[in-house]
C-alpha cells in the first residue's frame, strides 16, 4: 500500500480549525496534500449523513474538526456535534467500517502546529487503513 | 382481561371520552391479528387479546389527527408513545392509554407457512429481555387474572448478547456480515413505514430535490438507507421491534438498533421512551460527555 | 448558469508552488464555468477592474475566486462582485493559498490540489442563492435591572447620549451596596458624598425613568424588541403627592429593625431607607404597620399634609418594550453562618464588614463609634478575619471576591480613625491588593495605622469574661496565637443574589455553577452575554470593586448605545430557513438552538387541509450556526450560505 | 414428454449445464427463507415446499437498474451506456413457481406488447423457465380461484414434480428449449408414470383455497368500503415490491446517472405532483387503486386479472392485509 494516496475530506468549523489551518499555512507548516478542507460555520452544523455521503463517495477518511468545548463561537455547538458524532462514530464501526475512516478533533484558531500534526497522522493512519472500497460500484 | 377492555371501550366511547379505539382484531387466516379501528361500540366485540397481538398501535396514532384516541398497548408499545409526546406529536390528553399485562408476543416470522401452536413457534426476541410486563405509564391498567408474577423474562438477559457477539468480531467479518444483510434490501421501507416514530412528512429517502443518498438497492444505496434510518432512531428507539418483523428479507435491524441503544446508554446514560420531559437525546448535552475518541 | 474563475497569483505567494495557468485551464473545463483567467494580485484595484470587466463581458452571474483565505478578503470580493453587478452571495472562495501553496512544496500536487480546492468551490457557488441583508427593528430605549452604583451609572451614560433609560430596582431607593457604604478605599472619599449626587442626576434627568420598590416579572421577545412586564410592589404613598416632608415617619409609632442599617438602628413602620434616598418618598412595610395589622392607628394617613398616604394601593403592573437590557443586579454577602466556629449569631459582638461600614458611617446608627453590639461599650481589640466564604470550595465559593482585602484594611484604618487607641488585628490568607494605590494603601494601614497582620486561619472563637477569645494560627512564625478581642469583624464575600438563576432563566442568558451571570467572551466580550441585546455590569457577573463596577457599567452602556444608534439592527442573511412542509413540528431544533432564535408557529397545512404547529426562525436572533440543520431529521430546516445542497454539492465534486 | 430422474443425478446435470449457462434457482437462507440466487454449485438449490420471498419477477425487472449516465469530459455532454448490458449468456432458471410463471406473461402484456422493453425483453429472450410444481401450497395461496393451479404449466418450458419425500423427481418437458438442455436424461414415458403425475396434480390442487373474485369492482369505488379495508395499511412497498406482477417504476436521476426503480401504488408519495398537489392523497385512495388495479383496470385493458394468487402479498403484509378477502367482499355497489 505504498503507493496509495489516499483521498481525505476535512470539514473545518469557520472559527476555530480553519482559522488554525489557515495559521499553518501562513508559518508555511508544511503537511500531505490528500486533505481537502470543506468549511462549515460550526462543527455543530454537521449532519451524520454528511460523513456517510463521503465515506460512500469513496473517500478514504473523513475529518470534523472544530473548537474546543467551551470555546465554541456559538457556544455550545461543539458540545451537540461531539454527542452526535460519539454515536455516529461506534456505530461505523460496529457496520465494520475502520474506525479510522472517520475522525474527530479539536484545533483552536492558534493550533497551526497542531492542525499539521493532526494532517500527518491522519495520512498515515488512512494509508494503513487502505483504500475504502465502500461505494467503489 | 379481554372483558375488562372491552367493558373500559364501551364506557370510553359512550362518554365520548374517545372517537376511537386502536384494538386488535382476528386476521383472515384465523390465527393471527391485526390491527383494527373501533368507532361504535357494536364493534367492539371485534376485540382479540392474546400472544399473536405483536403489533404496535402507536404507530396509527398519526392517521387520526385532532381525534381523541384510545389505544391498547403493551410496556413496550407505550414507550414509543412516551416519545410521541416527547416529541410533540401529540397531546396526552388526545390519547388514552389501555396498558395490558404481556408475559410475551409471539414471533411472527415462524408463523409461516402453515399454523403452529404457539408454544413451538417461541416468544419473539424483543420479550426475552423484557424488564416488566406490566405497563408503568398509562390511564387503564389492565392485568391477567391469575397472577403470573413480575418476572417478564428478565432472566434472560439485558438483551445485548448478540450485539456483544458481533462486536467481539474483527472489522472485516463485520463488515462482510453486514454487506450480507444489506444486500437483500429491495427498499420498500416497511421498516420505515411500521415505526412509529418514523412520522416525518418527508422522510430523506423519499426527499428528491436534494438526494441525501442513493435510491438504488446496491450496496452503497442500501447501506446509506440502514444506517441512516439507524441513526435518525437513535436515542428515540424503544425497540418494539417492528422494523425487523416487518422487514420481508429478514434484515437484523434489531441488531443495529439496540448497538445504538447501548452505545447512547453507555455513553450519556440517555433511555429513550423513559421520561415525556426529558429533552430529546441530540438536542441537548452534557459538559461531560465522554471525549475521548476526539483528537 | 455563467461561472466566472479567478485564479490569483498572490505575487508568488501562490504561483511559485502551483501552477495557476494549468489549474486555470483545468478549471475552464469545468462544468458552468464560462470563463477561468489568472492575474498576479486579484485583490488589488486592477485585479477587481478585471472582474468587474470580465463580469460585464461575458455575462457571468457566479464567481468563484481562487486566492487566499475568505477570512481575509471574502468582504472585499463580496464588495466587487456587488459592483459588479452580481448579488455578493452569489461568490465563493476557493482558499489556495493558507490551504494549499504554502503548505505545499511539490508543484505537481499542489497543483492538483488547487483544481480541487477550486472544484469545490465551483460546486457550492452553483448552488448559492441570492441573499439579501435583512434588517430588524429597534426599541430605542434600554431597561437596567438594579438600580445600584452600576445601574446608575448606566442610566447616566445612556441619557447623555440622549437615549431613554429605565432603572428597575427593587428597593424603595436606589443607591444599593455603595449606599450602606462608610468611606471607599483607597482615596476614602465618602461613599455618600460621590453617589448621592450621581443619584440625584439620574432622578432628575428627563431620559430615566425609576421605578424603585419594583421587580421584573416577565421578559419575551429578543434584540431590538424585548418586552417587559415590571411589578410595581404597592408603597402605599403617592409618589406624586408625597414631598417627603417626614410628618409621617416621624409620628409612626411603630419601631423595626432597620435593614439598611443591619439591624444595628431602628427605622418605623414607614420609612425612607436612609436620608439620601431616592426617590425621598417613604414606603409602607405592611408586614409591621398597625392599619394593615390591625386596622388601628393610621397616624401617618392623618398627618400627611398631602393626602398622600394611600392604604388601598395595589401592586401595579406595567408592560414596557426595550430595544436592550442592562443586567445590574449587583451581589449579596455570602452567608457565613455556616462557619460554626465563628459564632456568629450566637455571640452578638461577631459581625460582618457591612456592619461595621454601617457603624463606622457618622450618620449610623452609632453615631461613627465603633461598639460591641452587646454592651454598647467602645470596642479596643478588634479582629479581622479575612476570605469567609471566599477561596473555600468545601463551605463557601471557589473564587475571590477580590474587595475584601481592601475593605478590611479600610476597616482596620477607620477603627484607628475613629479610635485612637483601638488595635486592628488581621487574619488572613494572602493579601490582594492589585488595583492602583490599593498595596500602598495596604502598607499605610499596617505601618502608620499599626494593623497587626497575621498570616493564617482562626480556628475557633469563644466568649470568656465578656470577651470574646480568637483563637488562631501565625503560619509565618508558625505559632498558636489567642487574641482577647472585644469585636470580630467577618470578611463575608461577595456572592449572586439568591434569585439570579430564575432572573437568567427569563433572560435566557447563562449562568456558571456560581449563580454568577457567563459574558459572552471572557477577555473579548466581557459585558455582552451570548444573547444579542443583553449587556452584564457590575458584581452579577463576578466581584468587582467600585472602579471596576462603574467601568463595567459605562462599558456596558456603550455596547447598548452601539445597538440604539443604529437606524435598523443589520443581519448578515446566512441564518437558518425553516420549509415547513417537511417539519413535522417536533421542537428538536427549538430545544437545540444555543440562541433561542426558533419558535413554534401555528401554520394551515394545506395538503392536510388542518392547522398544525411549524418551526420558524426569528431573524433578528439567529447567528447562522446551523446546529439546528443537523438536528433536524427531516431536513426541514435548512441554512442559508451554507445550505444542505451547496454541501452535499461540495462532497459530490470531490 | 416425460422424464423420470433422481435428485442427486438433476443436481449433477445442472452443474454440468453451470458451464454453458447462467443458472439462477431459489436458496433457503436458514431463518432469512427462500430467495432467487445465482448458482454454482447445483448443491444449492432449494426445491422444497417453501416459496421464495421475492418472486421470480425480480430477475427479469430488477428493484433498481441503472439506465445511462450522463459524462462531462472538456466541455462536452456525452451520454454512456444505456442499458447495461445484459450477459448475453442463456440463463436456466429452476423452481419457477405456477404462479410466477403466469406472472411472467402478465408481464409480457406490459414490457413485450407494441413496446418492447429492452432489458426486460433481453431478460426474457435469454431464459429457460423450469417450473416447479407445489407440492405443500401455503395457506395463503389462492391460485386456483384466478384459473390457475398448483400443477399449472402455462409460462414454463418445463415443469418438476418433487415430493418432499420422495428422492426420485418427475420432469415435464413442454418446450424445444426444455428438450435441449434435458437431453442427458433418458424419457419415462409410460403410463403409470403419467398416472403417477396426474394423481400428483390433483393432489396438490384441492388443499388450495377457493375465492371468489369478482369480475369487476367499479361499482364500488365510492363506496366506505375502501377506507375501512385500507385503514390497517401503513403505506410501504411489501406487498407491491414482492408481488409477481406489479410492475410500476420510478426513474430517478442520481448525481449523473438514471436510475429505474421499483415504485408502488401504497407509497404516500407514488402520485405526489411537483405542484404539491396529490391526486391520492390517503390510503383509501392508494389501496383501492392496488385492488382496482389487480382486479378491475387490468382486465379490461388486457382481459385478465394482475393477481395470481401465489399469497406474498398477505404472507409478507406487516399488517395481515389480506388483498384476496377485500377483493372478494368488495361491495356489489355504493
Amino acid at each position: 500500500m505504498t503507493d496509495f494516496e489516499p483521498k481525505i475530506v476535512a470539514f473545518l468549523c469557520n472559527w476555530c480549525s480553519y482559522a488554525g489551518a489557515d495559521l499553518a499555512g501562513t508559518s508555511r507548516m508544511e503537511y500531505p496534500s490528500n486533505v481537502t478542507i470543506i468549511r462549515v460555520p460550526c462543527s455543530g452544523r454537521m449532519n451524520p449523513i454528511f460523513v456517510l455521503k463521503c465515506l460512500m463517495n469513496g473517500s478514504d477518511g473523513v475529518l470534523i474538526s472544530g473548537c474546543h468545548t467551551g470555546d465554541c463561537h456559538y457556544s455550545e455547538g461543539n458540545f451537540y456535534a461531539r454527542r452526535r458524532f460519539a454515536v455516529l462514530k461506534s456505530f461505523l464501526g460496529y457496520l465494520g467500517i475502520d474506525p479510522r475512516r472517520f475522525q474527530m478533533s479539536w484545533v483552536s484558531a492558534s493550533e497551526g502546529d497542531k492542525w499539521a500534526k493532526l494532517i500527518h497522522e491522519l495520512v498515515a493512519e488512512i494509508k494503513e487503513a487502505g483504500p475504502n472500497k465502500m461505494g467503489k460500484e | 382481561m379481554l372483558k375488562e377492555l372491552k367493558a373500559i371501550s364501551k364506557e370510553l366511547l359512550k362518554t365520548k371520552r374517545v372517537d376511537v379505539i386502536l384494538a386488535y382484531k382476528r386476521a383472515s387466516d384465523g390465527v393471527s391479528a391485526m390491527p383494527c379501528f373501533i368507532f361504535e361500540e357494536k364493534d367492539i366485540d371485534k376485540m382479540i387479546l392474546d400472544s399473536y397481538c405483536v403489533y404496535n398501535l402507536s404507530n396509527y396514532i398519526k392517521d387520526f389527527p385532532d381525534k381523541k384516541i384510545g389505544i391498547v398497548a403493551k410496556a413496550c408499545d407505550i414507550k414509543s408513545i412516551i416519545v410521541l409526546l416527547q416529541e410533540n406529536q401529540l397531546k396526552r390528553a388526545d390519547v388514552v392509554i389501555m396498558g395490558i399485562e404481556c408475559h410475551g408476543v409471539i414471533d411472527e416470522k415462524r408463523l409461516c407457512p402453515g399454523e403452529r401452536p404457539v408454544q413451538d413457534i417461541g416468544f419473539n426476541e424483543k420479550c426475552r429481555s423484557c424488564k416488566s410486563p406490566l405497563p408503568a405509564f398509562c390511564d387503564y391498567l389492565l392485568k391477567e387474572e391469575e397472577e403470573r408474577g413480575k418476572t417478564g423474562r428478565a432472566s434472560e438477559g439485558d438483551g445485548y448478547a448478540s450485539i456483544r457477539k458481533l462486536e467481539a468480531k474483527s472489522p472485516a467479518e463485520r463488515l462482510k456480515f453486514w454487506e450480507e444483510e444489506f444486500s437483500r434490501c429491495i427498499r420498500c421501507y416497511a421498516c420505515r413505514q411500521v415505526c412509529p416514530l418514523c412520522y416525518c412528512p418527508k422522510c430523506v429517502a423519499d426527499q428528491t430535490d436534494l438526494a441525501w443518498f442513493s435510491r438504488a438497492s446496491n450496496l452503497k444505496g442500501n447501506m446509506s438507507w440502514n444506517v441512516v434510518r439507524a441513526i435518525h432512531m437513535a436515542g428515540r428507539c424503544v425497540a418494539c421491534g417492528e422494523c425487523e418483523r416487518a422487514c420481508p428479507v429478514g434484515i437484523p435491524l434489531m441488531e443495529l438498533n439496540k448497538k445504538i441503544e447501548k452505545d447512547v446508554k453507555e455513553l450519556f446514560g440517555y433511555e429513550a421512551g423513559a421520561d415525556a420531559e426529558q429533552k430529546p437525546l441530540f438536542t441537548c448535552f452534557d459538559k461531560k460527555d465522554p471525549e475521548d475518541f476526539v483528537k | 448558469m455563467k461561472i466566472g474563475v479567478f485564479v490569483c497569483h498572490c505575487g508568488t505567494n501562490i504561483s511559485a508552488t502551483v501552477d495557476v495557468e494549468e489549474a486555470a485551464a483545468a478549471i475552464g473545463k469545468l462544468q458552468n464555468v464560462k470563463l477561468s483567467v489568472t492575474y498576479r494580485y486579484m485583490c488589488s484595484a486592477p485585479g477587481q477592474e478585471l472582474i468587474k470587466k470580465a463580469v460585464r463581458e461575458e455575462s457571468l452571474d457566479r464567481i468563484v475566486i481562487a486566492s487566499c483565505s475568505p477570512a481575509l478578503h471574502e468582504k472585499t470580493f463580496r464588495k466587487c462582485a456587488e459592483e459588479a453587478g452580481i448579488n455578493p452571495y452569489l461568490i465563493e472562495i476557493a482558499n489556495i493559498r493558507e490551504h494549499c501553496s504554502w503548505v505545499h512544496k511539490e508543484k505537481k500536487e499542489a497543483t492538483r490540489k488547487a483544481i480541487e480546492l477550486v472544484k469545490i468551490a465551483v460546486a457550492k457557488v452553483a448552488r448559492n442563492k441570492p441573499l439579501k441583508k435583512t434588517y430588524v427593528p429597534i426599541e430605542k430605549k434600554v431597561l437596567i435591572i438594579g438600580g445600584g452604583i452600576s445601574g446608575v451609572q448606566s442610566a447616566i451614560d445612556i441619557s447623555f447620549a440622549k437615549y431613554p433609560a429605565v432603572i428597575v430596582e427593587r428597593e424603595p431607593s436606589i443607591g444599593g451596596k455603595m449606599a450602606q457604604f462608610d468611606k471607599t478605599f483607597p482615596t476614602l472619599d465618602c461613599a455618600a458624598c460621590i453617589l448621592t449626587p450621581k443619584m440625584v442626576t439620574v432622578s432628575q434627568n428627563k431620559y430615566v425613568t425609576i421605578h424603585t420598590y419594583s421587580e421584573i416579572e416577565s421578559v419575551t421577545g429578543h434584540v431590538g424588541d424585548f418586552t417587559v412586564k415590571i411589578r410595581k410592589k404597592a408603597r402605599s404613598v403617592d409618589l406624586d403627592k408625597c414631598t417627603g416632608c417626614g410628618a409621617c415617619f416621624a409620628k409612626c409609632p411603630v419601631k423595626v429593625d432597620s435593614e439598611f442599617d443591619m439591624r444595628l438602628g431602628k427605622r418605623k413602620a414607614i420609612y425612607v431607607p436612609f436620608p439620601q434616598a431616592v426617590p425621598n418618598v417613604p414606603v409602607i412595610d405592611r408586614e409591621h404597620c398597625l392599619w394593615f395589622q390591625k386596622q388601628t392607628c393610621g397616624a401617618c394617613k392623618k398627618i400627611c399634609p398631602f393626602g398622600a398616604i394611600n392604604y388601598e394601593m395595589p401592586d401595579e403592573i406595567i408592560e414596557e418594550k426595550f430595544g436592550a437590557i442592562i443586567v445590574a443586579t449587583g451581589f449579596t454577602q455570602f452567608d457565613h453562618s455556616v462557619y460554626g466556629e465563628y459564632g456568629y449569631g450566637k455571640y452578638k459582638d461577631v459581625i460582618t464588614g457591612l456592619h461595621f461600614e454601617r457603624m463606622a458611617n457618622s450618620s449610623g446608627p452609632t453615631g461613627g463609634r465603633i461598639i460591641r453590639p452587646s454592651d454598647g461599650k467602645e470596642a479596643q481589640d478588634v479582629v479581622f478575619i479575612q476570605c469567609v466564604g471566599s477561596r473555600d470550595e468545601q463551605k463557601g465559593v471557589p473564587y475571590c471576591s477580590r474587595v475584601c482585602c481592601m475593605y478590611t484594611a479600610k476597616h482596620a484604618l477607620l477603627l484607628k480613625e475613629h479610635n485612637k487607641d483601638a488595635q486592628a488585628y488581621v487574619f488572613y490568607i494572602d493579601i490582594r491588593a492589585a488595583g492602583k494605590n490599593y498595596e500602598e494603601f495596604v502598607k499605610k494601614v499596617q505601618d502608620e495605622y499599626g494593623a497587626i497582620y497575621l498570616r493564617g486561619r482562626v480556628s475557633r472563637i469563644f466568649e470568656k469574661k465578656g470577651k470574646l477569645i480568637v483563637r488562631g494560627a501565625d503560619t509565618l512564625s508558625g505559632s498558636q496565637i489567642e487574641i482577647k478581642a472585644d469585636l470580630v469583624v467577618l470578611a463575608t464575600g461577595l456572592i449572586a443574589q439568591g434569585d439570579a438563576v430564575e432572573l437568567a432563566q427569563m433572560l435566557h442568558i447563562p449562568y456558571d455553577q456560581n449563580k454568577l451571570f457567563t459574558e459572552a467572551h471572557p477577555k473579548l466580550a466581557p459585558a455582552e452575554t451570548i444573547t444579542s441585546g443583553i449587556f452584564l455590569t457590575g458584581a452579577c457577573q463576578s466581584p468587582k470593586d467600585i472602579p471596576d463596577t462603574v467601568a463595567t457599567a459605562s462599558a456596558a452602556s456603550v455596547k447598548a448605545l452601539g445597538l440604539l444608534i443604529q437606524g435598523e439592527l443589520e443581519r448578515e442573511p446566512l441564518i437558518a430557513k425553516v420549509n415547513t412542509d417537511l417539519c413535522s413540528g417536533c421542537k428538536a431544533c427549538v430545544i437545540a438552538c444555543p440562541f433561542r432564535a426558533i419558535e413554534m408557529k401555528e401554520i394551515e397545512d394545506k395538503k392536510l387541509k388542518r392547522k398544525r404547529n411549524a418551526a420558524q426562525v426569528i431573524e433578528g436572533v439567529c447567528t447562522g450556526c446551523g446546529n439546528c440543520t443537523a438536528v433536524c431529521r427531516m431536513a426541514a430546516i435548512d441554512l442559508e450560505g451554507f445550505s444542505d445542497k451547496q454541501i452535499m454539492g461540495e462532497i459530490e465534486a470531490l | 414428454m416425460f422424464k423420470a430422474v433422481g435428485k442427486k443425478a438433476f443436481m449433477k446435470l445442472m452443474d454440468s449445464l453451470s458451464k454453458g449457462y447462467e443458472i439462477a434457482a431459489p436458496r433457503k437462507f436458514s431463518n432469512k427463507g427462500v430467495f432467487y440466487s445465482a448458482i454454482t454449485d447445483a448443491g444449492d438449490i432449494y426445491l422444497g415446499a417453501e416459496f421464495t420471498v421475492e418472486p421470480v419477477k425480480k430477475l427479469f425487472l430488477m428493484p433498481s437498474e441503472w439506465l445511462f449516465e450522463n459524462r462531462f469530459n472538456d466541455g462536452k455532454i456525452s451520454l454512456q451506456g444505456g442499458v447495461p448490458p445484459q450477459e448475453a449468456r442463456k440463463r436456466i432458471i429452476i423452481g419457477v413457481r405456477p404462479c410466477e410463471a403466469r406472472g411472467l406473461e402478465l408481464l409480457d402484456k406490459v414490457f413485450c406488447s407494441d413496446f418492447k422493453d429492452s432489458s426486460y425483453s433481453k431478460n426474457r429472450e435469454r431464459s429457460i423457465i423450469v417450473g416447479l410444481a407445489c407440492s405443500k401450497p401455503d395457506k395463503t395461496c389462492f391460485c386456483t380461484s384466478l384459473g390457475s393451479s398448483p400443477a399449472e404449466t402455462r409460462g414454463m418450458d418445463a415443469i418438476i414434480f418433487a415430493g418432499e419425500e420422495s428422492d426420485e423427481m418427475m420432469l415435464e418437458i413442454i418446450t424445444d428449449k426444455a428438450r435441449e438442455i434435458f437431453a442427458p436424461l433418458e424419457d419415462a414415458a409410460c403410463e403409470e408414470h403419467r398416472k403417477k403425475l396426474e394423481s400428483e396434480k390433483k393432489k396438490i390442487k384441492d388443499p388450495v383455497r377457493k375465492i371468489n373474485i369478482p369480475d369487476a369492482l367499479s361499482a364500488s369505488f365510492e363506496s366506505g368500503y375502501w377506507k375501512e379495508v385500507s385503514s390497517p395499511c401503513v403505506s410501504c412497498g411489501v406487498c407491491t415490491y414482492l408481488c409477481p406482477t406489479c410492475h410500476c417504476f420510478d426513474l430517478v436521476d442520481e448525481e449523473r446517472k438514471r436510475l429505474r426503480c421499483y415504485d408502488g401504488c401504497c407509497f404516500k408519495d407514488f402520485t405526489q405532483q411537483a405542484s404539491g398537489e396529490n391526486p391520492r392523497p390517503t390510503k383509501r385512495e392508494r389501496y383501492r387503486q392496488r385492488v382496482f388495479h389487480k382486479f378491475d383496470y387490468f382486465r379490461k385493458n388486457f382481459g385478465e386479472h394482475l393477481c395470481v394468487g401465489c399469497g406474498r402479498c398477505i404472507r409478507h403484509c406487516p399488517m395481515k392485509i389480506d388483498i384476496s378477502e377485500i377483493a372478494a367482499n368488495a361491495p356489489k355497489n355504493k
